[in-house]
């Protein structure tokens, strides 16, 4: 074997957590006030963490485009339900009726024209904005589910439970995924929420998995978690209230990179027409490919442009937040002491 | 200005040196208003709290300051050459060729993945001292010796290193260019005291072989007393008393030198009651208005409150108190 | 340093072994099998289609096929592929894989270089207008949809501009008359960077032994002769301008890869960089009066190096996974455009094989950076 | 980058721009050709000949595809200049772009296994046959045979009783090796293909249930022996296209073959083996294959066929010569107008097949020049079209294609079952809408099984079910259908006004027999496999529960529905297509009842002994003029009795460099790639 420094970007040993370190427990103290103190700490830490996140502007400008697309999200059932009729602007089985001539520049009623099967590009995007957030925080949630759970087990328990969760993740990002999701949506068709449950519970149990067991390490060791043994907590009341609440702020920051990884997988399979989906950007895409429209250039711009630019514009903002998180959970990064 | 020991013209002056670091938080006053002098072949002591500006002064006379750092007031005259107004590449010249610096951490001031023999060749190479690698290799053999270090061991990693060996080794590469002044940044911290006790010892030694001027940064009061001419006190960012070594020790005239003298055991065995400090250093964002020592200090006054302290001069030596000890004991007029 | 190695070989054998297990039940578990997607033909009678299922070996229990698949496995031929009966799995990928290697290990390495160059300087000047320029551009390079992003390079690059051809990794006009094929002229490609690699690596050790303080410019003077040499070996082979062919066709894709995944190593490097440049040391050689650009790069890039390359296994397999994407585009038949093929075409053994191929390569990758970190780090000994 | 990096840099830069100087011109000096003499004897079609005949499931990859018929226009030939006599300095590379590799140069394995549409591209027409369709018409017409075959009759030979024929053959046809093209060479590769039970294409090509042995009962004149008597579809359009194999090269390797054991491995051994300078006695002969990159074809000096001039009639008469060696016409006495005229060549003296990973890099590589033409199954997609056609130097064809999309039912539930369902569901469907509004002419409503370009089996006349009618129209008539049948609604639909749009959805539909008609799901290719088929699937599914017949369209991936349609048969209705071919005995593999077990091709179960007796008929039929009335015949019954409902096919569009290079003619069935390329009578500018 080769000793090494830890692998990867460093995981912040002494980085600040959602509910501070706790350094100093009165167990003797009730247990409201207790939760009184931490949340109070969560808050403080949080604040902290804001104004950490705020100096970074590509971070801000990133949330903003998130919080963009999260309208858009939430404005397309309104929409429909109001001013679009569904026969019309249904973004899979609408049609276009008021002209013919498909697929139609941007006018007045389809602000960003039509496709070549004669649905609205609005509604599409808008529609498709939806699944994409569905999409990238299941997948989020699904691998910090269950990397904070490998995590803080393989570093609570070590030995062989630890070996055997880490030779599997050793395991999984040898795999490479896009090969991996390419064969596996080929073979079982898969729709929007097993794809996203497998890019999910490949995160899970693998890279983010390794991370997060060595954040746990470092917190494993800290006096507090003795403390709590010692104050007679079970195993699953110390990784569940102790360990893994520690683990939080890191597992936000890889939930980004998550939904980064699985729109673009989603985009990918799609645009390879792989998925079993009846709209999203990456569907968007290859109905244009498949019409040949991709090469047009200028003469077809809505066909392409805004999926395409909504895939990167949303997955370069998850993941610019990701990075401007690191810089809050990493105190080395940061550019002042402070 | 008093006159040091050595009777000539200070090798560097330092006048009204004030650094202050900009954070979140505001502006943090780490260095005020300092002003001293080093003679040639002199050394100084420097000791304080960890936290009260020692290292940000020995970063600042090497214009190492991070990016954060900004210096807001002073001189820092080295043989009459003010190095503040200095461009990058002009400092360049006269860091490690006129002074140089043995670290905090010798551990952590070696490239782990170098030899470190080629560390100590590459200042001297960067610097003209030797122009063949034969010459450089030569010269590192010879500090090597001078440290206590075999020659051979210049073929080794850092890593390979004990601590002590470590720090002889910076102190090798300190000693490369024949600098005029050493700043000495704690440098046997992190050592057992057997070894820190040898390694003080040759320091002293080498420089008064070579007649280097050095400044000795501490927090242990004793060890400074050991290896300087002079001793400055800091606190909370100022000097708050500069005087003789002697003349300090045997009579401080601040409170808090008299009170850091008394928390540390003498490096001489002398027996005598160790007192703790009460309290905590004062945040340097937010300083307490007047004297920073006001809120810890026993015989503090309204006055202390209010304003800083003038200096006080005693021949040689001087503080800055409003109730200089020796004025109360009535000794030392 | 033996046990070390019989150890991770051993690693990697079950690693492989799971790989293998796992890809098979994998695509035994999927629904539709082959030979009815090539039997629904109506002209084919019910007899041969029972033989075609025979012949692919369709026909028996779940498990001997499993280990019918593990034996082609380990023995090396994988298996015959069903889109190319009756060629072995395994001549199919080794016709594809030169290609594949050659482009993504040159890609890579240009895109680490690129990454890592710019990492540093971003870090070094920390929220200069050059960070946020190389920030954003990265990212949104980065999460360029790949297909789309790959044939707009082409249609500027090679359409518009028509600088360079549009894909594919040789000019049928040119290569009509070659006496050689592609896959020798790979594989010259190969050893001559292979030969390189060795040279320079061994330079550079015989200097860090023999100079031993060296911090002379000799070693890579002489690898720069070295590298002076191999144009010149070149032209006495007669396929130099076979290779320079193959060459012409490798820079758009190699560009289009380093614009697409430079971002990560830059970003890494960054972070790296960043913390590094706390380090006493790099403070050290700063206080010894060496020039900025010596502290950048010999001592703090130098470290922050370390924590990058190993990232450079996840840069190899990301680059694995883009062939997927972007061999297609850039009609450069490598494993990438294979696997797309045989999951399409429902060549299961090809899927396979291709899969395993894959994991292997990653296998090796990392095995590659682990060796690399050896000579990158002092520190680290085998034990 | 240190100084000595840069140096190396520098250094190696220019060393490789020296080399670049030296070594350019490698390529140019190899080729010059001979000019070849043409012997004598008999007529050759100028394209290739076609082989395989498959109808296989569309998909987007390679299936095997021939088949063609005439389209109905047709133009004046051009005027064609004088054959490729002399020599020119510059040489003519026809390049054509194709999107994926071969994978194989055996032609056993192409007819067998590896039966892929680019093999068929590159690899078709390489070998004599005996007969082959005519370019554009698609009459039978021979090719090595030189004249018609002798009618089948019956014979007894040492007590088995054989159907048999006689070929008589054209003297001179050389293969490249020096060696006649003989009735041994035809009776060699028949038996291989019955002994060694070879698969893929094979069995329909030689049948062993038909064929019993050939005999060469003299180098040029062939006897056929089958063991009962073939209908069309075995003999005149089966055994009289296969493609022909050198004798003396193959001999020896299918000799080493058999004695690889099972039958299986034998058959393994013969496709693994890899052809070196296998004979060819087609226009050009295979000379390279960088794999994965292109393959090229050089062209044959001794092609038997180049000078033969072929002339077709717009009476129907078919003329073909080639002066000094034989002359014939058939389908009526040549004179009158003149359709088409041409005369092989052929001018180019390679033609190199060009590997692209992707639609796109095709197109883009024709419109730089790279490629004179592309060959590719689905043909140009609208936006690509319209890109092209307004591009200098490029001229974009389009031709009717071989294929069909169809809804199927399951009548193994109800209420597919039910004719008056079907038909109801054929009603509400409007196809015209579909394909002209929606999907802008992108797609041809279709009402028959044979596509209307198969000119010869096309039965116009066909009930056409809903054309015409306006939505409100259609749901009347579809509701009337199912009340008249017995249905029930709880809630009747109801129409607007202007009879525009379904004021009302019908609700509760219920069955003759009192039950409510169950939830129904319509598999259909997502719209990431075929957005043309899953915009069909969505608007039935919408026309549908207007009218309160619960169906959902299910978009899945193709193979789940392969799964569940053909190998489970569990499903209600789907929606796939088929490729055809022209001789449309595919009905028969559709809808005879026979077909209908697991795996069958009759997966919707469609059982009609009217049908089947229909079906039978035709198989047996050995005259193409009554067989024409079958096929009429079963084409109205089906359309009526509706087991699919017929909905569209596509176009095939496609371009060429105008610019470089010139065709005799390009309307034709299927398009120009069903003719490979035309290869052997592409002329150059």
């Amino acid at each position: 074997m080769i000793e090494r420094p830890p692998n990867q970007p460093p995981p912040a040993g002494e980085g600040v957590s959602l509910f501070g370190d706790a350094p100093e427990i009165d167990l003797s103290r009730g247990r409201v006030d207790l939760t009184l103190v931490r949340l109070r700490m969560a808050w403080r830490t949080l604040r902290d963490g804001w104004a950490v996140f705020v100096e970074s502007r590509i971070g801000v400008l990133s949330l903003a485009i998130i919080a963009v697309f999260a309208l858009m999200a939430f404005s397309h059932p309104i929409l429909m339900a109001t001013v679009w009729e569904p026969d019309v602007y249904d973004p899979v089985t609408g049609y276009a009726f008021d002209r013919f001539d498909h697929p139609a520049p941007p006018n007045w009623r389809h602000p960003l024209g039509t496709d070549s099967l004669g649905r609205d590009i609005l509604s599409q995007l808008l529609f498709s904005a939806k699944s994409e957030f569905i999409l990238g925080i299941t997948a989020a949630l699904v691998t910090v589910g269950i990397a904070t759970t490998v995590g803080a087990v393989a570093a609570y328990y070590g030995g062989l439970v630890d070996s055997l969760l880490m030779r599997l993740a050793d395991l999984i990002i040898a795999l490479p995924g896009i090969s991996l999701l390419i064969v596996l949506s080929a073979l079982f068709n898969l729709n929007l929420f097993y794809l996203a449950l497998i890019i999910g519970v490949l995160g899970g149990f693998g890279g983010t998995a390794i991370i997060l067991k060595s954040q746990a390490l470092s917190i494993r060791v800290k006096p507090y978690i003795e403390a709590a043994r010692a104050a007679g907590g079970s195993h699953f009341h110390v990784i569940f209230v102790h360990i893994i609440p520690n683990l939080l702020p890191l597992s936000l920051l890889y939930m980004m990179f998550t939904v980064t990884g699985a729109i673009f997988a989603e985009a990918v399979l799609s645009f390879l027409g792989l998925l079993d989906i009846r709209m999203s950007w990456g569907i968007m895409i290859h109905t244009a490919n498949v019409g040949g429209y991709l090469l047009s250039g200028a003469n077809y711009w809505w066909l392409v442009i805004p999926a395409g630019a909504s895939i990167t514009l949303l997955c370069s903002a998850f993941y610019l937040v990701g990075r401007a998180l690191d810089e809050v959970v990493n105190p080395r990064l940061r550019r002042h002491d402070g | 200005m008093p006159m040091t020991t050595a009777d000539t013209e200070p090798v560097l002056k330092v006048v009204d040196l004030s650094l202050s670091y900009l954070t979140r938080q505001g502006p943090l006053q780490a260095v005020q208003s300092v002003s001293f002098e080093l003679g040639r072949g002199q050394s100084l002591g420097l000791v304080g709290e960890s936290g009260c500006g020692k290292t940000s002064i020995a970063n600042c006379l090497m214009r190492l300051l991070p990016d954060n750092g900004r210096l807001t007031s002073g001189q820092i005259l080295l043989d009459g050459q003010d190095l503040v107004p200095l461009s990058e590449e002009e400092m360049r010249h006269f860091r490690w060729g006129q002074m140089a610096m043995v670290f905090q951490a010798a551990m952590n001031a070696l490239d782990p993945v170098y030899r470190v023999g080629q560390q100590v060749v590459e200042a001297i190479e960067a610097h003209g001292v030797e122009v063949t690698t034969a010459g450089a290799r030569e010269r590192v053999a010879r500090l090597f010796r001078m440290v206590g270090l075999d020659p051979q061991l210049m073929e080794r990693y850092p890593h390979e290193f004990s601590g002590g060996m470590r720090q002889r080794a910076v102190i090798a590469m300190a000693l490369a260019c024949d600098p005029s002044v050493i700043i000495a940044d704690e440098p046997t911290t992190a050592l057992d005291v057997i070894v820190q006790d040898r390694l003080l010892r040759e320091l002293k030694g080498v420089q008064r072989e070579l007649s280097m001027s050095m400044i000795y940064i501490s927090h242990d009061i004793g060890v400074v007393a050991e290896v300087t001419d002079r001793i400055g006190v800091m606190y909370a960012g100022r000097l708050v008393e500069l005087g003789d070594t002697a003349d300090v020790f045997g009579a401080p005239m601040h409170p808090y030198t008299a009170a850091l003298m008394s928390s540390f055991p003498s490096i001489s065995g002398e027996k005598h009651e160790l007192e703790t400090l009460p309290g905590e250093p004062p945040n340097l964002a937010n300083p307490p208005a007047g004297c920073p020592f006001h809120p810890r200090c026993a015989y503090a006054t309204e006055e202390c409150r209010e304003e800083f302290p003038a200096q006080v001069q005693r021949g040689s030596r001087w503080t800055a108190c409003w109730h200089p000890l020796t004025d109360m004991a009535g000794v030392g007029q | 340093m033996t046990s070390y190695l019989a150890r991770r070989a051993g690693q990697m054998v079950l690693t492989l072994f799971l790989i293998v297990t796992l890809t098979f039940f994998l695509v035994q578990a999927q629904p539709g099998d082959y030979a009815t997607f090539y039997s629904l033909n109506p002209d084919i009678p019910a007899e041969a289609r029972e033989q075609i299922k025979a012949s692919f070996g369709l026909d028996k229990p779940l498990w001997q096929q499993y280990l019918v698949h593990m034996k082609n496995t380990f023995t090396g031929n994988f298996g015959v592929s069903f889109g190319h009966y009756p060629r072995p799995v395994m001549e199919v990928l080794a016709e594809r894989l030169p290609r594949t290697v050659v482009l993504f290990l040159s890609a890579t390495a240009v895109s680490f270089y690129v990454g890592f160059f710019l990492g540093k300087a971003i870090a070094w000047r920390r929220g200069g207008v050059l960070e946020y320029a190389a920030t954003i551009s990265g990212a949104t390079l980065f999460t360029a949809f790949t297909p789309a992003f790959a044939l707009m390079m082409i249609w500027i690059f090679a359409f518009k501009l028509g600088w360079l051809p549009v894909g594919k990794f040789l000019d049928p006009l040119i290569w009509r008359g070659a006496e050689v094929s592609a896959n020798h002229v790979f594989s010259y490609m190969l050893a001559t960077a292979a030969v390189f690699i060795a040279f320079a690596f061994l330079t550079l050790l015989a200097a860090r032994k023999l100079g031993r303080l060296g911090t002379g410019r000799m070693p890579f003077l002489v690898i720069a002769g070295g590298a002076a040499v191999i144009p010149i070996v070149w032209a006495f082979t007669g396929v130099g301008y076979l290779a320079l062919d193959i060459l012409r066709h490798m820079i758009l894709p190699i560009a289009t890869l380093t614009l697409i995944s430079f971002a990560g190593t830059m970003l890494l490097t960054r972070n790296s960089m960043l913390e590094t440049m706390r380090e006493d040391y790099v403070m050290a050689a700063r206080a010894k009066g060496l020039p900025e650009k010596v502290v950048r790069d010999r001592h703090a890039a130098r470290n922050a190096l370390l924590p990058v390359i190993t990232s450079l296994v996840y840069s190899l397999i990301f680059a694995i996974d883009g062939s997927v994407i972007i061999e297609g585009v850039f009609s450069w038949p490598g494993t990438g455009m294979t696997l797309l093929e045989a999951v399409r075409s429902e060549d299961l053994p090809l899927v396979m094989g291709s899969m395993v191929f894959i994991g292997l390569f990653s296998l090796l990758a990392h095995v590659i950076v682990d060796v690399l970190y050896v000579y990158l780090d002092p520190r680290i000994r085998y034990q | 980058m240190r100084p000595a990096g840069w140096l190396a840099v520098c250094i190696l830069t220019l060393c490789l721009f020296a080399l670049l100087g030296c070594t350019p011109e490698v390529v140019r000096e190899e080729v010059v050709r001979e000019v070849e003499v043409v012997v004598t004897a008999t007529p050759g079609p100028g394209g290739s000949a076609q082989t395989g005949q498959t109808s296989a499931p569309v998909g987007q990859a390679p299936d095997p595809t021939p088949g063609q018929q005439a389209a109905s226009t047709t133009q004046p030939a051009a005027a064609t200049p004088a054959p490729p006599t002399t020599t020119d300095a510059t040489e003519n590379v026809y390049q054509l772009g194709i999107s994926a590799d071969l994978t194989t140069t055996n032609y056993w394995a192409y007819l067998g296994p590896d039966g892929t549409i680019w093999n068929l591209y590159v690899l078709g027409g390489g070998k004599p046959v005996l007969y082959t369709y005519s370019a554009q018409r698609f009459d039978w017409v021979p090719s090595l045979a030189a004249d018609f075959p002798t009618a089948l009759a019956e014979e007894t030979v040492g007590g088995q009783t054989f159907w048999t024929t006689e070929v008589p053959l054209k003297q001179g046809v050389k293969w490249s090796d020096g060696n006649d093209v003989t009735a041994e060479d035809f009776a060699f590769t028949a038996h291989t293909a019955a002994e060694l039970e070879l698969s893929g294409n094979w069995p329909s090509i030689v049948d062993p249930e038909f064929f019993d042995h050939a005999e060469a009962l003299d180098p040029y004149r062939l006897k056929i022996f089958f063991k009962q008597k073939p209908g069309l579809a075995r003999w005149q359009f089966g055994q009289a296209f296969m493609p022909i194999l050198s004798k003396a090269y193959w001999e020896p390797v299918v000799a080493e073959a058999k004695q690889a054991g099972e039958i299986i491995e034998q058959q393994k051994a013969l496709y693994a083996h890899v052809p070196e300078n296998e004979p060819t006695a087609g226009g050009f002969g295979f000379s390279k294959w960088e794999r994965g990159a292109f393959a090229e074809k050089e062209r044959n000096p001794d092609y038997y066929f180049a000078d033969s001039t072929v002339t077709q009639y717009a009476s129907g008469a078919y003329a073909e010569s080639k002066p000094g060696a034989y002359e014939f016409a058939a389908y009526g006495a040549p004179g009158g107008d003149k359709t088409l005229e041409y005369t092989t060549g052929p001018y180019a003296d390679s033609a190199i097949y060009s590997i692209y990973g992707s639609q796109d890099a095709t197109v883009l590589a024709l419109k730089k020049g790279d490629i004179d033409f592309m060959l590719n199954p689905l043909g140009l997609s609208r936006g690509l079209q319209e890109q092209l056609e307004g591009e200098d130097g490029l001229t974009v064809i389009e031709n009717p294609s071989t294929g069909v999309r169809y809804l199927g039912f399951n009548f193994r539930r109800e209420p597919m079952d039910n004719k008056a369902f079907r038909q109801a569901v054929a009603t509400l469907i409007d196809k015209e809408f579909l394909t002209s509004t929606v999907l802008q002419g992108v797609a041809i409503p279709m009402y028959t099984m044979v596509p209307e370009g198969n000119v010869a089996w096309y039965n116009a006349d066909v009930p056409l079910i809903g054309q015409g009618l306006s939505r409100g129209e259609r749901i009347a008539q579809a509701v009337q259908m199912l009340k008249d049948a017995g249905f029930t609604w709880e809630t009747e639909p109801r129409i607007s006004e202007d009879g525009r749009f379904v004021e009302q959805p019908g609700e509760g539909l219920k069955m003759p027999n009192g039950e409510p008609v169950p939830e129904m799901d319509i598999l259909a290719p997502s719209p990431g496999y075929d957005p043309l088929r899953s915009t069909f699937a969505i608007w039935i599914e919408r026309w549908l529960n207007e009218v309160g017949i619960p169906v959902r369209a299910d978009l899945t991936g193709f193979n789940l529905i392969v799964e569940k349609v053909f190998d489970q048969q569990d499903f209600d209705m789907w929606i796939l297509g088929w490729r055809l071919t022209l001789y449309p005995d595919y009905l028969e593999a559709f809808f005879h009842s026979r077909h209908a077990g697991l795996e069958g091709h009759n997966a919707g179960g469609y059982n009609n002994p009217e049908f089947d007796r229909l079906a039978d008929q035709l198989l047996a039929e050995t005259d193409v003029e009554t067989a024409r009335q079958q096929v009429f015949e079963m084409q109205a019954f089906l359309a009526d009795d509706l087991p699919y409902v017929v909905l569209f096919d596509t176009p095939l569009v496609e371009a060429y460099r105008s610019d470089r290079i010139t065709y005799p003619y390009t309307d034709s069935l299927g398009g120009l790639q069903n003719a490979s390329g035309l290869t052997t009578l592409v002329q150059f500018k």
